[in-house]
């Protein structure tokens, strides 16, 4: 059952070093204010999944809290590279980041079959592609019954999984609404669930097929008005465009990133 | 004689062309964006864009910055998640044309978004290699890998140049029809691929029989000298080589002020 | 792009003889109207799939619709037999019935697998049951990571599927509220569907993750009010229990069905 | 001394009292969706039930005829789709409680919901002879087949006699712990099976060490002798019998109640 808590204690109650954490959200409600509070706790050697790392992972992987990303899409959308990402990467810079590389239509079925309590999913998938090459999870089954070869990768099963929604009642039950992305599968899929969420209200007002996680797949609640911001909240604010566009100078330069860190986040407390 | 629009211009509009009212458009960010949404405020009111954040029959009134800007899903039919998407309208066969654009392209049209390799004198290419061996990384395959097989055929749109036009891809992200042109061959269960190439200097289709890139048309004022020079290997103009027509008044207007739309809001922010 | 038609029409431009045909709707919204139409145009040596025949069925097969039936519980909820389906199975009355049965869950994945373009589906299912010794149907594929056996069944892929929803706007586009079953799998997977919708309506007024079907994923739609008696439509009306109820007594015997048959059914027009 | 209660209610109150408050329960239609209401009603208000219609977190007023009514989408949570609840709510390892019913059960706890054979004579059953030469069809197998195995623990609640408690079911279509009682050691990924059922007689519970099904508690004024002589294998009584606690005025106050209006509302009919 959903306990509600500070984000500062749902963090350091459930992320351990070593943890492999899904922070997720499709451009829309990526969980940043629960990003920060782990960098602020210096957690290590994470494994960090995400489709899309985007700036999110950028400042994680800057701060040294990975060690390995598994992913399907490192840019920053519409700007351009992840430079925390690519240092790590080209120059062992904070440290070495081991990579797993997918295609997001891996990713996302890794995410269905992890919640569906699959070892693996199977689709239609990696034809033609060198991706196999050089990620030794991407495997095949056979179609019993057509012969057919189908890509299977290993289901995806966080120790951590955090999200951010709109809002929670008063019960814990959690709607999102918009871009769901894979934000109910992170949970249901998640030996750890913490959720961020803008405000609690007395009653969701959901429809009836509306994407709701009830309170009991949840283990932390943590009110973070913005947590989701420089992305965005459906209904509450709208994508910080500037902050992404601005994130290009600072990420590029790892003085410039050293000095953000110590100022925006480490000298900060969670909200 | 000075022609009044960009190549860049010219590169959407012609794009936008390419796509009909009837069509489901699974939409890559950036051009590929740009161009779906000319012509669906142009000649294809109708044009169902689909975008892999989820958003289904979107109608966007400024360019999404990113694959799932709050504006693509208010502007949406419906919105589902991301496995659906990926599932039942991807895979499940919806899709008429994925539409991607691309870092490096080669004469059989597979597309390279992963990696640029740091020694490029190796005569046969290897993705595996290149991946060890990266010069600069790119942002990775995304939708892109499944869309290129899913999807009933495929639209590419990438700025022309050698850098970007390359005999053979450092790697394999998304194949067009494989390093030795045969791939789909084997898998007839899969979508037919590329079906064309718009740049800012030409038109592309793959030649039926070997599926190697050959330019059909000639976007006017553009010599083949030029896409020859812009082309990192020995490209063949078909014999039927046309000159593409030039946007008309109405497809620069569109596309002008949906630029100048986009750039205001995106340097705006603020509550809903 | 989905065109709007009489209910005759569209089921006389689908369905041909020989075809495989889901009428779904779990409990909620089950097309009875389509059934009768279909019943009406005496179309024969269907293959008829559906996760719970319900009266539907009972009504297709008594009348002689019916070569093959794919299903995973057959029974009057909450009330006892199918009569027709047992005299069919047990008697070849009308004729001669194959059956292929399976679990709920198998179908229930079957139909995903269907809209999701794979020629099976695969799940952790029929551990210790006795189905698979009966269903050539039912196979299993190994987790390349795990080595863990797991059950594979067919895709379900009809050749007409037919499903009733509450209501399409004038584009064609379907709105599906409360228990939603398999309705948007049925859509997707079929290579031709049939909507039947209690209204046309301007605008779907429909949240942003509503269970909307585009219009041009259904090739018919025909407007048949009361189109999902009895069973229900949430919002419009509610399931006709006495029916169900009283149809024991009706299906139990082959004078009293065809009577009913002939009176109900054969004797009335289409909405 | 006459009780106050009948058997049957007597079934329900103890089959309600096996849940408790923080469960999640997957519920089968007729007898445990009777039960799991009236714990919801009496001990256990914040039980989670969840249908297999899709209805999760449901607080039904009257008992559902059928397994996807109105009420209970209308007084769920949330409802999702069938294929959402078989993947990610049951196989997804969400469910403490699988609560199911049966035609016949078996001394290790396999249940037939499939065909009831018309040659029994046979001293070794197989599910495919049964099914072959059916006396009786059977509406099949629905959920249970997976309930049994996905949810944690399953109970089951079912009226004792002869025709249902058999030494072997003529087809298992749902596995307590297979023909033999192993089957579940080999599969180590699913529940823990059966654990407890509730009859209209006593309460019976797997033996730890053979799986075969034991009575340990007695209904009031229930003779061991009734027991055996409603039993299709010769049954064996725990050490530790103990007598089942009686039904208490609320709970048969509310069963009466809820199978009262339940009767009133499934006679009439209308708009909503």
């Amino acid at each position: 059952m959903a306990i509600f808590n500070s984000l500062q204690q749902a963090i350091s109650e459930s992320v351990n070093d070593g943890d492999t954490l899904a922070l997720e959200g499709f451009t829309h409600l990526i969980p940043f204010a629960a990003g920060h509070e782990i960098i602020r706790q210096k957690k290590r050697e994470l494994t960090l999944v995400r489709m899309t790392p985007d700036l999110i992972y950028d400042q994680l992987v800057g701060a040294g809290c990975a060690k390995k990303l598994i992913f399907s899409w490192g840019g920053n959308p519409g700007v351009g590279s992840l430079h925390r990402l690519r240092d790590a990467f080209q120059n062992d810079y904070p440290h070495a980041l081991e990579s797993v590389e997918h295609s997001h239509a891996a990713m996302a079925n890794a995410y269905e079959a992890g919640a569906a309590g699959l070892p693996m999913a199977v689709f239609r998938g990696y034809i033609g592609s060198e991706l196999p090459d050089v990620n030794d999870a991407i495997s095949s089954v056979k179609c019993p019954f057509t012969g057919e070869e189908l890509a299977c990768v290993p289901a995806i099963k966080p120790d951590v999984g955090i999200i951010h929604a709109q809002k929670a009642d008063r019960q814990g039950n959690v709607l999102i609404e918009g871009i769901v992305g894979v934000q109910k599968e992170v949970v249901l899929s998640s030996k750890c669930s913490i959720v961020t969420v803008e405000e609690i209200v007395d009653d969701l007002n959901a429809g009836p097929n509306s994407c709701v996680l009830p309170g009991w797949t949840i283990n932390h609640i943590a009110v973070a008005p913005k947590g989701a911001h420089p992305s965005y909240a459906h209904g509450y604010y709208q994508r910080d465009n500037q902050y992404y566009l601005d994130w290009d100078a600072i990420s590029r330069d790892r003085a410039r990133f050293n000095q953000w860190l110590e100022d925006e986040i480490l000298q900060t407390g969670a909200n | 004689m000075t022609a009044n629009y960009t190549p860049a211009e010219m590169m959407t509009v012609t794009a936008a062309r390419a796509l009909s009212n009837n069509m489901t458009c699974f939409v890559g960010i950036g051009l590929p964006s740009e161009a779906a949404n000319v012509a669906r405020m142009t000649h294809a009111p109708d044009i169902t864009l689909i975008y892999e954040s989820g958003t289904i029959q979107t109608k966007p009134e400024i360019l999404p910055l990113s694959i799932g800007d709050g504006e693509l899903c208010e502007s949406a039919l419906t919105t589902v998640s991301v496995p659906e998407m990926f599932r039942y309208w991807l895979q499940g066969g919806h899709i008429d044309v994925g539409f991607l654009g691309t870092a490096q392209i080669d004469k059989y049209a597979n597309l390279n978004t992963t990696v640029i390799a740091a020694n490029d004198g190796a005569s046969t290419k290897q993705g595996k290699t290149s991946y060890a061996n990266p010069k600069v990384r790119l942002p990775g395959g995304g939708g892109a890998p499944e869309i290129s097989t899913n999807a009933k055929e495929v639209f590419i749109t990438v700025k022309h140049s050698t850098r970007t036009f390359v005999e053979q891809v450092d790697f394999v992200t998304t194949v067009g029809f494989g390093r030795d042109g045969k791939v789909r061959d084997q898998h007839p269960q899969i979508g037919r691929g590329p079906t064309v190439v718009i740049t800012d200097l030409c038109i592309l289709k793959p030649d039926p029989d070997t599926k190697e890139l050959v330019v059909v048309s000639l976007h006017p004022g553009v010599t083949e000298e030029q896409v020859i020079g812009a082309t990192g290997w020995p490209i063949k103009f078909s014999p039927e080589l046309t000159t593409t027509p030039s946007p008309n008044e109405q497809e620069l207007d569109v596309l002008r002020k949906l630029k100048d739309k986009t750039a205001r809001a995106h340097s705006a922010q603020g509550e809903v």
